[in-house]
């Protein structure tokens, strides 16, 4: 079907409604000057905060600062269901929660520690991850939206009525990470490297994913399921795919945040913190490769640099929120883009082609 | 009587520029083909006219009145309905109700009724489907239904933007001798594009050429038809370079 | 069992504050193609601003019309100036929603406090029938729902402005080629949408106190009982909203009481798997490519 | 016998029967031609063959092998592929995208011939699209957006390229183009199954007709045989060409 | 990493949440704060080795967000350099944030009852995990069975024959499934037999679940915990005419005349840990009009405050005995050891050797027929835990 015909914006599925590709955006970024452009920015990006904390930036940015980083984790996954396939999911936290959750109940049950349980983890999260993704084979985008909610809500009422084994209502506790190499991550600082090395792993893998011939038919899914069957794609088994992948990284996200609060209980992993996880990736942008750890940084730091009185900073946010919402339509990230590109016309003299 | 005047009209996607001071008229009664190549612009001109694209620069008057940047409800309810390209069928709506609707910006609600008969008469698979819903009819099928529901409006000018893609040949005169009657019985005129050459040679009076969104030539069908680009587009007497 | 009809009395009454939040809900997403987070907020907006008038000194019935139109009026503002502009984008109006939501949990708690509200019970009166306590005011709260839903039913399904919404929903450019004024209609749909919250709300604060954070427990059910009964169907969210009630009733009575917000969200997961547009079958919301 | 061969194929949505019992082979080295009246079951047939949606009887057998029933996914990646009656591409990428994901899946069914494309450059080149490569799909007028769906079909690999109504919305010097590629392909390798009501268009590609009606086959010979017999004017061409 | 006062003030710091679901609770922490620490100040401060101190409090929101409240956790601790925190009120935050202050060797009280699973012989050792952890709400069976206790003597005089069956109705989160087997057990020690029925937390409307215990024939419904949930069901229990008397928990007795509630059932309430609405002794009367006067809201959870309010003071003593600012541990041991007589109680505060402090709860009954006569008392801590028979 052509999408675009009048012209008039067709309201695409819940699922995929960026709308059209910023120009610029990661997606086939073939071009060989832009590509070591995003080298450049990446590995400058890296520094800076691999050097953020010699910069005696304090212990509750640094906190801050390590939440930003697994909850970015988490959202690079959903970035990539919902920005390359197409399919959102308010009920991503309940992904965490396996993660975390299998940690810490390895660790209770069994005494099992960081390291072995890292991939047990990141595996249980991936197959929650593909059973939850499911029934998206057979429901449209917006209800499976509401699947989502409910599946999370399902996850927290399972974990506040699992007794013994989960801990129910009050949670589990784990100890702190075996130290490697002679690496005490009980510090604060090398806490923060870890979830940093973690990240940067993530933004690694999804660059890659996304610059692949599976990131190409992810999209394709996104646009047009039925033409992508025709030309052989096995719809069904990517989408799966895209949901267990996006279950992984939040896995490890769920390791990670279990053990830099060192105990748990449902309630993180429930609506809200859903809910917040959806409004990041659509505030920093799904589709761009620094959309989601904008969104997080945004969400993570914007409470902290408008220290009003509580009520007005939440109102404050939620004003920010729409205005961003409605001038940026493709996420901060690609309005940041657009800028950059503005600018680097103006500096170069040379108008930025891409996507026209 | 002219009905439909359009004045240097100016219409671009964004900063893609497809129209360039396009003007044209059609009378009462009259029936209008614009040809042109693929991408030469011609469903643009007709957005515009039907409010679904605001002109850039530019008026469109009718019967009349200026109505350039009305909204394509208000131009509805004035009596100038288009049926879109690509059909557009409300699929998950029954063809009844997919023709009720064509009639929605009509006062006499009274008269709806006799009108899908009459429709239902024209192409009769319109009565075998009455209640099945739009995105299980066949193509073809579908593209009946869009003339129909255009039609239902009783509209004072009909814009149809291919209305013989997809038809089997015997559906294509079908829809020839609606056209006519569409004039004849309806009073209305009718503006179209049409890339079946027989159809529209049959049907219009007059003809616009549109060329890289601009009019290069108009007159007479009769007379257009001897054009050179219109022999090259119709009947691919020499090769226009591709992508167009 | 005098227990088993209360029960049944209870679900009743659970299921017809149920179906308003979902008739609004279904209303909007089905219809007007907006996926509002908010509208449990709007519904908390309308409770509150019922307690305030009553805190006035109006009738409580008095207090409830005005809250209507407090909801309706703040629904037309949020249509015109915020959904209005992400239509083609349901994504970005839902993630929209959920920023007016906190904004407007939080207004309430600047304006008043983050404290329970409650007025007195309006009616105060409970019919006792064998055993069986019939609460007026819950009695009075299936009777309005009654009157709504018939109200909804026959202005919107068997009108043609239905037809035309839905139309409207599936194909904007379209129907507005078929002289159908669609913005207008979905500004009208969100307007009426909104005043079915504010009038829950209203109910619900004479059923029982609420804070400004009510809005985020009811939200999910509205949802569900939208999807379940299929989008934009009225009869769809009667009989999803009745279904629920049934099984919250039976389930709080009779099931594991801590499981009890588990049974219903079990039963929409299955039935949306098993019956993907919803029981009685409805359109698909947000254009669905 | 065939490359492609059904019997008794026959598919019914509840009471509207769109298919009843046809039988037909078709040729993997050559153009077939299939009209039949609006309604009459073409589109169905591409429907079934290519396993959106399954027969409620018959059977279709490939290059020997029974692949009713199968996933589309399954029954593409064995050679069929086909085109949409209304045009489709993935709108939200680029042209170059678009033909590239389908290159990328087409290069792992090569079955032992060596790509014919490498990049999706040399597609564009071939379909008359060269240059266009930086465009939004969404937004291409309909023609080029017809050849862009056939460019995507043609990257998948197909044995078998099963066009539905290609030349919908050309005019004829534009089919004339459209014919002259599909004209190529059997050299090529690939056979071609034809939906088009485009008359002209059709007379120029196709040696072979099938005519549908109401879901049955009422004629299927040459060209010239079909187009005269006065069952096939009277319920298809309406009288004389 | 010891927190050095410098030119005459200690910092200490409150972690609260000053917005977000628990807001409620967490206001008042800090408004309780401010009072102790406006107090000791203006009284001239704490003398330790000759020299005077100032309290210099430091306040951080945790937004009712976990990551916050580690973040303000972390800031107090290591970037303000403070010596002791109070807060927070919810489980989880507390237990998150006794692992930062614990291995800073912070002191943290924290009025979570909840706590008390998982202080232990083992936690609070001075290797411990807890071992500068304090719990300022009463142990769990204390105040289950002073609960018990003052409900069923209220209640029993009121009904035709003694409470036999009761129902225990209760939010099924971290703090209703922890507390109420203590008050399951205290009630079963009373010779009460005991049937739980738990609700999913966030509950809006009762009747289904109401109706349940309604079939279950109690002589008193308990409803525990939660004093906001509470008021909406409570009601709504009168109206089903649930039981023949009811006992709410965390309601308190200025909440119930404000509302206006009134039944023909004998009613019982009791407050975390006093009532403001009925205040047993002049000291929490004079408190409660000093803290009400400094604009804190009048509020279900008013009462919480009390839980923080005392501990400023014993902590300012504790470190006028010890003598010295830099060690923690010296802190903890007077503290152990220490006789406090505080506003929340009669008879003086202490840490038992598990950090958990002592002391009664009070319970009031309701005219049957009035919103606003009270009858109070308050039954003696008891000496050991109860065991159910
Ligand atoms: N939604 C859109 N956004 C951007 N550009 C568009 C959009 N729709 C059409 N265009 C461009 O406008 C130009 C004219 O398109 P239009 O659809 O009017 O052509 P046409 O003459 O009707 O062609 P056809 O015969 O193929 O239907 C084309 O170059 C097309 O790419
Ligand atoms: N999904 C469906 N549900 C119900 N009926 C259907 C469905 N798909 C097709 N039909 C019916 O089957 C018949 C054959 O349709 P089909 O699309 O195959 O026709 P066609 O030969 O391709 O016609 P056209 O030339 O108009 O495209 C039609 O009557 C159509 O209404
Ligand atoms: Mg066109
Ligand atoms: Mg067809």
């Amino acid at each position: 079907m052509t999408m675009e015909f009048l012209n008039l914006k067709v309201p695409m599925a819940l699922g995929g409604a960026h709308g059209k590709a910023p120009a610029g955006s990661t997606e086939g970024a073939g071009n060989r000057g832009r590509r070591i452009e995003q080298i450049a920015l990446a590995v400058a990006l890296i520094a800076i905060v691999a050097a953020l904390p010699s910069l005696n930036i304090g212990y509750r940015f640094l906190s801050i600062a390590i939440t930003t980083g697994y909850t970015a984790i988490a959202l690079y996954g959903l970035g990539l269901q919902f920005g390359q396939a197409g399919i959102m999911s308010v009920g991503h936290a309940a992904m965490l929660g396996v993660g975390a959750y299998t940690a810490a109940m390895l660790s209770n049950h069994l005494g099992v520690g960081f390291w072995a349980a890292l991939p047990a983890s990141i595996v249980f999260a991936a197959i929650a991850g593909g059973l939850v993704g499911l029934p998206s084979l057979r429901v449209s985008g917006q209800h499976y939206i509401i699947i989502t909610f409910c599946c999370c809500a399902l996850l927290v009422i399972c974990l506040t009525n699992g007794g013994k084994l989960t801990g129910a209502a009050t949670g589990l506790d784990v100890g702190s990470i075996p130290r490697v190499f002679g690496i005490n991550f009980d510090k604060l600082f090398n806490y923060y490297y870890l979830v940093l090395a973690a990240l940067v792993i993530t933004l690694g893998l999804v660059y890659a994913i996304v610059n692949s011939s599976y990131g190409r038919t992810l999209r394709s899914i996104r646009e047009n399921e039925q033409l992508a069957r025709a030309i052989g794609i096995n719809v069904d088994l990517h989408k799966i795919g895209v949901f267990m992948a996006s279950g992984a990284f939040a896995g490890l996200a769920g390791i990670l945040q279990v053990y830099y609060l060192r105990h748990i209980s449902p309630t993180l992993y429930g609506a809200f913190p859903s809910l917040y996880l959806a409004l990041m990736v659509m505030l920093g942008g799904g589709r761009l490769i620094y959309g989601p750890l904008i969104g997080a940084i945004i969400v993570n730091f914007l409470p902290e640099v408008m220290d009003l009185n509580p009520v007005d900073s939440r109102i404050a946010y939620g004003v920010a929120l729409l205005v961003v919402i409605l001038l940026l339509p493709g996420g901060v990230s690609s309005g940041l883009l657009a800028i950059y590109r503005w600018i680097c016309g103006r500096l170069f003299g040379r108008v930025s082609k891409a996507g026209s | 009587m002219t009905l439909l005047t359009v004045e240097h009209l100016y219409t671009a996607y964004g900063a893609v520029k497809v129209n360039h001071n396009v003007s044209m008229t059609v009378d009462e009664g009259e029936i209008v083909t614009i040809i042109g190549p693929n991408g030469a612009g011609k469903s643009t001109i007709l957005r515009a006219i039907s409010g679904l694209l605001k002109p850039k620069q530019g008026t469109i008057t009718f019967n009349g009145r200026n109505v350039t940047g009305l909204s394509a409800d208000r131009m509805a309810g004035l009596g100038v309905v288009m049926s879109p390209e690509g059909r557009h069928i409300f699929g998950d709506l029954t063809v009844r109700e997919n023709l009720k609707l064509g009639a929605y910006a009509r006062k006499d609600q009274s008269g709806v009724d006799a009108d899908i008969e009459l429709m239902e008469s024209y192409f009769d698979i319109l009565a075998k489907k009455r209640d099945a819903k739009g995105s299980t009819l066949s193509g073809g099928q579908q593209q009946m239904l869009a003339i129909a529901r255009g039609l239902m409006a009783r509209p004072r000018i009909l814009i149809l933007d291919e209305p013989s893609l997809g038809l089997a040949p015997v559906m294509v005169k079908e829809v020839r001798s609606v056209i006519a009657t569409v004039r004849d019985k309806f009073n209305a005129a009718v503006l179209l594009v049409e890339q079946n050459a027989s159809l529209a040679l049959a049907v219009s009076e007059r003809g616009y050429l549109l060329q890289h969104g601009q009019i290069v030539a108009s007159g007479p069908i009769g007379e257009l038809r001897e054009s050179s680009l219109m022999r090259e587009l119709y009947f691919g007497e020499q090769r226009a370079p591709a992508g167009e | 069992m005098e227990i088993l009809i209360q029960q049944l009395v209870n679900s009743l009454s659970v299921a017809s504050v149920t179906i308003l939040i979902g008739m609004g809900i279904t209303l909007i997403f089905g219809l007007a193609g907006i996926v509002n987070f908010a509208h449990g907020e709007f519904l908390m907006i309308g409770g509150i601003a019922t307690w305030f008038f009553v805190g006035m000194g109006l009738n409580f019935f008095v207090a409830l019309l005005l809250a209507m139109v407090v909801v309706g009026a703040l629904g037309f503002v949020a249509e015109r100036c915020l959904f209005r502009f992400t239509l083609d984008r349901p994504m970005n109006g839902f993630i929209m929603s959920i920023g007016l939501s906190v904004i407007l949990q939080h207004v309430v708690v600047r304006v008043f406090d983050e404290f329970q509200k409650s007025t007195p019970d309006p009616l105060g009166a409970v019919w006792v029938v064998g055993d069986v306590h019939i609460i007026a005011m819950r009695a009075v709260v299936v009777v309005i729902t009654a009157i709504v839903v018939a109200i909804t039913y026959f202005g919107i399904t068997r009108s043609r402005y239905g037809l035309a919404l839905r139309a409207s929903v599936a194909d904007q450019a379209t129907a507005e080629l078929m002289g159908i004024p669609v913005r207008r209609y979905v500004t009208g749909v969100f307007v009426y949408g909104s005043i079915l919250a504010g009038l829950g709300g209203a109910l619900m604060i004479g059923l029982f106190p609420i804070t400004p954070f009510v809005g985020s427990v009811v939200i999910t059910r509205g949802f569900v009982v939208s999807l379940m009964g299929g989008l934009g169907n009225v009869n769809g969210a009667v009989l999803a909203g009745l279904v629920l009630g049934l099984v919250d009733g039976l389930s709080a009575g009779y099931g594991y009481p801590e499981w009890t917000d588990a049974y219903s969200l079990v039963l929409m997961i299955v039935i949306l798997v098993v019956r993907p547009q919803g029981l009685l079958g409805g359109t698909l919301g947000p254009k669905a490519s | 016998m065939a490359a492609l061969e059904i019997n008794g194929l026959s598919k019914a949505f509840g009471g509207v029967i769109a298919l009843g019992g046809v039988d037909l082979s078709i040729p993997d080295d050559r153009i077939t031609g299939i009209v039949g009246p609006n309604g009459s079951g073409k589109t169905t047939l591409f429907n079934v063959i290519t396993g959106v949606y399954p027969p409620t009887g018959g059977s279709i057998t490939w290059h020997g092998e029974d692949i009713s029933g199968r996933a589309p996914h399954q029954i593409a990646r064995k050679g069929l592929v086909r085109t949409f009656q209304q045009a489709m591409s993935f709108p939200g990428l680029s042209v170059k995208e678009n033909i590239q994901i389908a290159l990328e899946r087409g290069s792992r069914q090569l079955r032992g011939q060596a790509p014919r494309w490498h990049t999706p450059e040399d597609l564009l080149d071939f379909v008359g699209l060269g240059g266009r490569g930086g465009d939004d799909a969404g937004s291409m007028p309909f023609g080029n957006l017809r050849r862009l769906g056939v460019a995507v079909a043609l990257a998948a690999n197909p044995v078998l390229l099963l066009l539905d109504e290609p030349a919908a919305g050309l005019s004829d010097g534009e089919a004339n183009m459209l014919a002259d590629l599909i004209m190529k392909l059997p050299e090529m390798g690939i056979g071609v199954c034809l939906i088009d009501h485009h008359m002209t268009f059709m007379t120029a590609l196709c040696q072979r007709l099938i005519v549908l009606d109401f879901g049955t086959k009422i004629a299927d010979g040459t060209t010239q045989s079909v187009l005269t017999d006065p069952k096939v004017m009277e319920v298809y061409l309406g009288g004389e060409l | 990493q010891t927190a050095l006062a410098e030119d005459g003030e200690i910092k200490v710091g409150v972690v609260a949440a000053e917005s977000g679901s628990f807001v409620s609770a967490g206001n008042t922490i800090a408004a309780a704060a401010k009072l102790a620490t406006q107090q000791i100040n203006d009284a001239g401060g704490i003398k330790v080795a000759g020299k005077t101190y100032k309290f210099k409090l430091f306040i951080r929101d945790d937004r009712t967000n976990v990551d916050t409240a580690i973040a303000a956790a972390r800031e107090l601790v290591n970037d303000v350099g403070v010596s002791a925190v109070w807060g927070t009120e919810s489980h989880d935050f507390s237990v998150s944030m006794a692992k930062i202050t614990g291995s800073a060797k912070v002191l943290q009280f924290t009025g979570n009852s909840s706590l008390g699973g998982v202080l232990s012989d083992e936690s609070v050792a001075k290797d411990g995990w807890l071992h500068y952890t304090f719990q300022t709400e009463p142990q769990e069976w204390q105040r289950s069975t002073s609960t018990a206790k003052g409900v069923l003597s209220l209640v029993g005089p009121k009904l035709k024959t003694p409470p036999k069956h009761s129902v225990v109705f209760v939010g099924n989160d971290a703090t209703g499934q922890y507390l109420s087997e203590n008050y399951v057990t205290a009630l079963k020690a009373e010779g009460q037999t005991v049937d739980l029925v738990k609700y999913p937390p966030d509950t809006t409307d009762f009747s289904p679940l109401l109706t349940r215990v309604k079939g279950l024939n109690p002589d008193v419904v308990h409803f525990w915990y939660n004093g906001d949930s509470t008021l909406i069901a409570f009601p709504q229990a009168l109206k089903l005419g649930v039981a023949p008397a009811y006992f709410l928990f965390g309601v308190d007795p200025g909440i119930y005349k404000e509302r206006g509630l009134k039944a023909d059932q004998p009613v019982t309430m009791s407050c975390v840990p006093m009532c403001w609405g009925s205040a047993p002794f002049q000291a929490v009367k004079d408190y409660f009009e000093k803290y009400f006067a400094l604009g804190a809201a009048k509020g279900p959870q008013s009462s919480v405050s009390l839980l923080y309010y005392d501990y400023f003071f014993m902590y300012a003593k504790a470190l006028e005995q010890v003598g010295k600012l830099d060690d923690p541990d010296a802190v903890v041991a007077a503290l152990e050891k220490m006789q406090y007589q505080g506003v929340v109680s009669a008879v003086p505060l202490s840490f038992n050797d598990h950090h958990q402090v002592t002391f009664a709860t009070e319970v009031c009954l309701a005219e049957p027929g009035s919103s606003d006569k009270f009858k109070c008392a308050v039954e003696a801590p008891p000496a050991t835990a109860p065991k159910a028979n």
